[in-house]
């Protein structure tokens, strides 16, 4: 009926892309999905509320099912706005359909140095991640300052994984190392499902770098970690990428993540954050990564505030989402040309907190620690 | 650096080994495809894990536990769904299509539940996971345990096998099932024990994988198939072949990331496959039929 | 040169010499028996002529055309059929598509309503061609061999291979048999016939050969054969009647 | 010590085997003779427990056997070498021999029976590490027969023991057959191979398409004009 | 007559059904046609010899990278005739080498080989081209993806028909019986195999290039699913691999089953397609034609 709105997604509930969507994505849709219904509702710029009401596919990890969820969304279940699936290939999928149809598209788990080229192409999709040059460079920064200070030697030891993210991150990585006088001493790619990281680590170890430095999922991320400590390596800096942020970091380190870096990172003093982080945890039972689930969270928090100033209207919620200021977990957000700029690049494990420490400049910056304390 | 890569090799091929111990038994004795056995793995895996973090019950000493469930519901699963596939059968050709789509659907059931049950999560625990030097290399406690599994397992396997009755029978079993009931075995009941105590080592490799792995519900396949490419390299049924490839391929795998580029460990894992099935295709071990 | 030509076969099974250094040949319209005490390289030879295994060493010529190294269609299409110790029928096709198979990728290559002809003309031969249409799966053993000689006929052969066609069959099966045998030999085709039943060997056979440990050890008249001291003694044994 | 009464055995519409009857005594060697398709390899198989009959009963030493799966008739001493020979091609000579003596009432004396096997197929001891799917047909005719003699059965079912067996060897199966029935063994045989048979037998049975159509002692059923005709056959016509 | 009039009658209904759908139709209509032509032009070399290949994404998957590498370079049809000779000629390659494997190991073999090209390419992205997801930015709608693939399926089964009733069909369901006997009645096993083998790999490979456009990004984890292998046995089995409607008839509903699944169960879909799968084997045998088949004549002599 008329007086809710009905919000569908077509995520990932079953094959590979189950994990991420399955830590990042789901959780906060229907965290933030609950906390509105249970403030009565999305307000409406007549300042009525409408309850939600959430219509959901599973895409299988499929884009083939997933393009024929979005059309099913659109045209079938004719739903007021989309929400994207996890994933860089899935939001690319359906942005020419999502254009096709109208609607605006918040992709967040994209991370993809073309964004600026997408959001030009579809301008009514939004890219809420970065790029993998952005998080290379970041850590470049971080890396230099050290070896400035003299901290940590000119080496680097760098592995990627073999897929778009891990290439688009080596590729950005590569030359800023070398601008910033670093030396690629080991630089290896291994490939999605490499379960056995003893032979890399223990290369890396052999090549005298003080950096290690890992462009990575999950597994990958896990599964390097814990070799490093049985073997007992202990690189000065020791950087992972997606999971390394994630809550459950800390059990897979057994205890010792002090001092790891990885990619992304919360402002952990920002009582938003804090509060995001508690109301997570409550409703879902552990607390959220600490890089993209809190944007995931923000950009849901923009959508409301824009319906709540524009109403449903596809090109108005476009324009406003384009345009306006809005306040979220992560604070004040404006995107630049329809792109989230103000990220944080580089986090460290600090405390107990993943704390971001990179771009250095940003309120709310932690101070890196180098070299990390030995495993 | 050469000694680096041996020991590790060697200490992955053990895990690799004991996977693929208990799906050569359920292949070579049972004759049942199981495409659902990466997933008897995980769910030990689970549990272990999940037994770990609630009650503190160590990893280690669930083992006998562990295994002995495997087998009950390795037998259970035979009687209740295999056996009916198997009887309908008959000597026609069709349990190996039958088997393959039955327990490709037993996959998808066992990973639903696994995913409902303990969501979509990595999972991972440290456990025993302290560096032991071994000749100058520094080697997980947890891999170590997980090797000495293997090769005790495996020993055990291969001597019951070659030199008492009950190995001869079961080789008779997975030669010529139609001709056992003629010098009096009960074919039922010695495939039965084959699945039972096929999944009895899977469960095995389950916990000992939780061990020093991070794992989430949807990695199953993984280990089934790597698994098969073992099981097939060592020859159907073949258990000394099954370890000298489980051992071979992890040699292989570690050689390749290290001299080489880890980039290509898989690719080299499936062409070193195809290059094994065309030169020998009943597998390195397997009799020339 | 003769219409069949094997020299100096060998076939070798890691340490085991199955056919060792076999010669003999075949004129064109012959019927020769193949004799030999069981694992003395009969099927082995068989196999060898039709190309079912490589052989170690030696020349397999038929008409002048060399046969070793061919592929197995190849050497079936040049004429040779065969049929098996084990009988080997298609289950799952009928009879008429069993026997079809070798009218249409044998050596005349037929097609369509001729393929069917020559298929009926076989069945019909062997007394199975009132059952054309029934699944080759339901037969009993002796009627899978005739099938199997039906296929056989199909291909239009030059030279028939049987090996123990002829086992199994009870006497008056046996005589049928024989009398089958006769008419195709009759008919000019050249026939090389694994048998261990001695009186069909002699009433088809004028001429054997015998086999010992995959040596040759007679290549004589039938009679002479079955007479000769070394044939008894590793064949026949003592006195004979079966 | 074994009864077959009404015995009826049909593959889906197909009768083969209809209400036959036989029984064989302790000790005795009974034969089956039949033209090809008769039912006789039925009928062992249908005591054998490799194909249940529809309708009869079989009684062994006073039980029925209906319903007692293959490998326990095994236990119970009843052992059949079938057609085709079902032995593990796959497995050394050795250990198919080894494999017959499996069942409990094997256990005992399995080496000296094992060398008995050897004795009476001297070949078998010469290729005992040979895989047995590489032997010849005949080769693998006597390891099926020994495999069963390992088994120490009360009651031998021997299908077509002969088939393709060179006249040497078939000498000495029969002879051995003649040697096995002498320690006292029971032996129900089918065999193409009437003349020889019917030597050794004490009795007969003859098949015709699923029916017994006639019975009596092996003397005299030899001297039957009509088994001879049908039976032992005439001397086949010479080529010339 | 009847049966060339009919598919003809159908397949024009069938072209002309976008006019009447919604997208999401038309996305279900693409879905359901991809998996008729991949069901049948598996079953056109898996169906009669029984190899039971699970190298189907291989040259699906090739297909979609194909056009992934040349969309900007070549005119559109040009692509799909390179993607049509890649395919062929890695199927030649193929088939050359591995055709004489039997059973399981054929199977897994086939398997290992899907995942071979895929971390081929993956290697060749990363450490030559330096790039790994391809965008495919072509001007191709949803209804014209739908008519070529309905045109390929509407080809691959009339290929089928007459592959069936040629010396080809013939000689493939000699071989699904016995290899021996073929190859001594004078079939050339190799060729066969191979020309069976290549056909149905081309095919394959196109229906990965058509549905490609639907993709927009490309990787080779996203194209080199063994999900689609795995579905594509599955329903070819299902609805009889050795009949000619049987790949067809079970693709549709199972499709259509999934869709229903795991849109109306998205958190028990996985258990629920498992327990319809262990479904589907204890019930329906030997595939559902054979099945309906069996239905139908007990029906007609009970009523005799
Ligand atoms: N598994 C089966 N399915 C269908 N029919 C069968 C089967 N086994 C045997 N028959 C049929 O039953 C009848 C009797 O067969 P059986 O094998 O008992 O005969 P037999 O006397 O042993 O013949 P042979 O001398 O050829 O061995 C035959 O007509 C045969 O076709
Ligand atoms: N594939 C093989 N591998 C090893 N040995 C083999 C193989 N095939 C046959 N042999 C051996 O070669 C010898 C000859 O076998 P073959 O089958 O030719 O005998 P045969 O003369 O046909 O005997 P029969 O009359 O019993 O059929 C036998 O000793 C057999 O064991
Ligand atoms: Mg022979
Ligand atoms: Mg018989």
């Amino acid at each position: 009926q008329a007086d809710t709105v009905k919000i569908g997604y077509a995520v990932a509930r079953t094959g590979p892309n189950a994990t991420g969507a399955g830590i990042t994505t789901i959780p906060n849709y229907e965290l933030w999905v609950d906390t509105v219904n249970k403030a009565g509702g999305l307000k409406m710029p007549d300042g009525s509320q409408m309850m939600i009401e959430v219509v959901e596919y599973d895409n299988r990890s499929a884009n083939e099912d997933l393009v024929r969820a979005i059309e099913r969304l659109a045209s079938q279940d004719e739903v007021d706005l989309i929400l994207p699936p996890w994933g860089t290939g899935g939001n690319l999928a359906i942005a020419p359909l999502m254009a096709k149809f109208g609607y605006p598209q918040l992709a967040v788990t994209a991370v993809t140095d073309k964004a600026a080229e997408f959001a030009a192409r579809w301008d009514r999709s939004f890219w809420m991640l970065g790029g993998g040059h952005d998080y290379a460079t970041g850590l470049v920064d971080v890396l230099s300052k050290a070896h400035d200070a003299g901290v940590i030697n000119n080496q680097v030891a760098v592995v990627s994984v073999a897929d778009g993210f891990g290439i688009d991150l080596i590729n950005g990585a590569r030359p800023a190392f070398e601008e910033a006088g670093f030396e690629l001493v080991y630089d290896k790619s291994y490939p999605l499902g490499t379960s056995d990281f003893a032979a890399i680590m223990s290369e890396a170890q052999g090549s005298g770098a003080d950096s290690f430095v890992a462009f990575s999922y999950p597994p990958g991320s896990f599964g390097m970690t814990k070799t490093a400590q049985s073997m007992n390596y202990n690189p000065k800096v020791f950087y992972i990428s997606v999971g390394g942020a994630f809550p459950i970091f800390p059990g897979v380190a057994d205890g010792k993540a002090e001092g790891v870096m990885a990619i992304g990172g919360v402002d952990a003093e920002n009582p938003a954050i804090q509060d995001y982080f508690a109301r997570h945890t409550e409703f879902v039972g552990n607390p959220p990564d600490s890089w993209a689930s809190a944007i995931t969270y923000a950009s849901l928090e923009m959508l409301a505030q824009a319906v709540e100033r524009v109403g449903l209207d596809h090109a108005a919620l476009a324009k406003e989402l384009s345009d306006g200021t809005f306040q979220t977990v992560v604070g004040e957000i404006k995107l630049e040309d329809n792109q989230l700029r103000d990220l944080w690049w580089v986090g460290q494990w600090q405390g107990g907190a993943f704390r971001a420490v990179n771009p250095s400049d940003k309120a709310g910056a932690s101070d890196p620690v180098i070299p990390k304390p030995e495993w | 650096m050469l000694t680096t890569t041996l020991i590790l090799g060697l200490v992955l091929g053990g895990t690799y080994a004991l996977l693929a111990l208990g799906l050569t038994l359920q292949y070579g004795i049972a004759r049942i495809m199981n495409l659902a056995y990466g997933e008897l793995t995980l769910v030990s895996a689970f549990v272990v894990v999940a037994l770990f973090q609630n009650l503190g019950i160590s990893p280690l000493l669930m083992l006998p536990a562990v295994a002995l469930c495997g087998y009950g519901v390795g037998w259970l699963l035979y009687q209740v769904m295999m056996r009916p596939l198997v009887k309908r059968s008959g000597s026609s050709g069709r349990l190996e299509v039958d088997s393959i789509l039955a327990t490709f659907g037993l996959l998808f059931l066992i990973q639903g539940i696994l995913l409902v049950v303990f969501g979509a999560n990595f999972t991972s625990i440290s456990y025993l996971d302290q560096g032991v030097n071994i000749l100058g290399v520094s080697v997980a406690l947890n891999r170590l345990i997980a090797f000495a599994i293997c090769v005790a397992a495996g020993a055990a396997l291969v001597l019951a096998l070659k030199k008492t009755k009950w190995g001869l029978v079961m080789r008779a079993v997975a030669l010529a099932p139609g001709s056992a009931p003629l010098v009096g075995i009960d074919v039922n009941r010695i495939a039965r024990q084959g699945f039972a105590l096929g999944s009895a080592l899977a469960a095995t490799a389950g916990a000992s994988i939780s061990m020093y792995q991070t794992f989430s519900a949807t990695d199953g396949v993984v280990f089934t198939m790597k698994a098969l490419v073992i099981v097939i390299m060592g020859g159907v049924g073949n258990v000394p072949g099954a370890l000298a490839a489980g051992f071979g391929l992890g040699l292989l795998e570690t050689f390749v990331a290290t001299a080489i580029d880890p980039g290509l460990t898989l690719a080299a894992t499936f062409a070193i496959f195809l290059l094994v099935l065309l030169w020998r295709p009943q597998g390195l071990f397997g009799a020339r039929s | 040169m003769s219409f069949l030509e094997i020299e100096n076969a060998v076939k070798q099974f890691g340490g085991l010499r199955a056919v060792d250094d076999v010669s003999f040949s075949l004129e064109r319209g012959e019927i020769v028996g193949l004799l030999g005490p069981n694992g003395s390289g009969k099927t082995t030879l068989i196999n060898l002529i039709s190309g079912a295994l490589p052989a170690t060493s030696g020349d397999i010529r038929l008409n002048g055309m060399q046969l070793t190294g061919l592929r197995r269609d190849r050497i079936a299409r040049a004429g040779v059929a065969r049929t098996f110790q084990l009988v080997r029928i298609l289950p799952s096709l009928s009879l008429m598509e069993n026997v079809m198979i070798t009218a249409v990728f044998g050596r005349n290559t037929h097609w369509g309503d001729d393929a069917k002809r020559v298929a009926m003309d076989a069945l019909d031969m062997v007394g199975l061609s009132a059952r054309a249409t029934a699944a080759a799966g339901d037969l009993t053993y002796i009627d899978q061999k005739r099938l199997e000689l039906a296929r056989a006929l199909a291909a239009e052969p030059e030279i028939l291979l049987l090996d123990e066609w002829l086992a199994g069959l009870n006497p008056t099966e046996l005589s049928e048999g024989v009398a089958l045998i006769r008419k195709l030999h009759q008919g000019g085709l050249t026939i090389l016939m694994v048998e261990h039943i001695i009186d069909a060997v002699r009433a088809l056979c004028p001429r054997v050969v015998v086999m010992n440990s995959g040596q040759l050890i007679a290549d004589e008249a039938t009679d002479a054969a079955l007479s000769d001291p070394k044939v008894i003694s590793a064949y026949l044994g003592g006195d004979v009647d079966a | 010590m074994l009864e077959v009464t009404g015995l009826t055995v049909a593959y889906g519409k197909h009768v083969a085997l209809d209400h036959a009857s036989l029984s064989v005594e302790k000790g005795k060697m009974v034969a089956i003779l039949g033209a090809n398709g008769a039912g006789k390899s039925s009928l062992l198989g249908a005591i054998g427990g490799r194909v249940a009959p529809t309708s009869g009963d079989i009684t062994y030493r006073g039980q029925s056997l209906l319903g007692v799966p293959a490998h326990q008739l095994v236990e119970q001493g009843i052992a059949l070498v079938p057609e085709g020979r079902g032995i593990f091609p796959a497995l050394s000579v050795e250990e198919n021999l080894r494999l017959g003596a499996i069942p409990s009432r094997a256990r005992e004396n399995a080496t000296g029976r094992m060398e008995d096997v050897f004795t009476l197929f001297p070949k078998l001891a010469q290729r005992r590490t040979q895989l047995a799917g590489t032997m010849s047909g005949g080769e693998q005719q006597m390891v099926a027969i020994g495999r069963a003699l390992m088994s120490n059965p009360d009651l031998l079912l021997l299908d077509e023991p002969s088939l393709g067996l060179a006249p040497i060897v078939v000498k000495e199966v029969f002879a051995a057959l003649s040697r096995i029935r002498s320690t006292g063994l029971t032996v129900l045989v089918v065999e193409q191979n009437a003349r020889a048979t019917l030597e050794l037998a004490d009795y007969a049975y003859l098949m015709e398409v699923g029916r017994i159509s006639g019975s009596g002692p092996a003397s005299q059923i030899k001297t039957d004009p009509a088994v001879i005709r049908a039976f032992l056959g005439g001397a086949l016509a010479q080529t010339e | 007559m009847i049966r060339t009039v009919l598919p003809l009658i159908a397949l024009a209904l069938l072209a002309f059904v976008p006019f009447l759908v919604s997208d999401y139709g038309l996305g279900l209509l693409i879905g359901a046609a991809t998996y008729v032509t991949l069901a049948s032009a598996w079953a056109l070399f898996s169906g009669q010899t029984h190899y039971i290949s699970l190298a189907t994404v291989a040259f699906y998957g090739t297909g979609a990278y194909t056009v992934a590498v040349l969309n900007e370079a070549l005119p559109y049809g040009a692509v799909l005739l390179c993607a049509a000779l890649i395919g062929g000629a890695m199927a030649l390659i193929v088939g050359l080498s591995t055709l004489r494997l039997r059973g399981v190991y054929f199977v897994i073999f086939s398997f290992g080989l899907a995942e071979l090209v895929r971390q081929l390419i993956t290697w060749y992205e990363v450490n030559v081209t330096g790039t790994l997801g391809r965008y495919i930015f072509l001007e191709i709608t949803s209804r014209q993806i739908y008519w070529q693939m309905l045109a390929l399926g509407a080809a691959t089964i009339a290929l089928t028909a007459w592959v069936n009733r040629s010396r080809l069909g013939m000689a493939l369901r000699v071989i699904g019986d016995d290899e021996t006997v073929a190859a001594h009645s004078g079939i050339n096993l190799a060729r066969v195999k191979i020309i069976a083998f290549v056909l149905s790999a081309v095919i394959l490979t196109l229906a990965g290039a058509i549905t490609s456009p639907r993709y927009v990004y490309v990787e080779p984890s996203i194209v080199f699913n063994p999900t689609i292998s795995f579905l594509t046995v599955i329903m070819a089995l299902l609805g009889g691999a050795n009949r000619l409607w049987g790949p067809a008839l079970g693709a549709v509903p199972l499709f259509l089953v999934f869709e229903w699944l795991s849109s109306n169960f998205p958190d028990s879909y996985p258990i629920l397609l498992g327990l319809l799968f262990i479904g589907v084997v204890f019930l329906f045998p030997s595939g559902l034609i054979a099945q309906a088949e069996t239905l139908f004549r007990g029906r007609k002599e009970a009523k005799e």
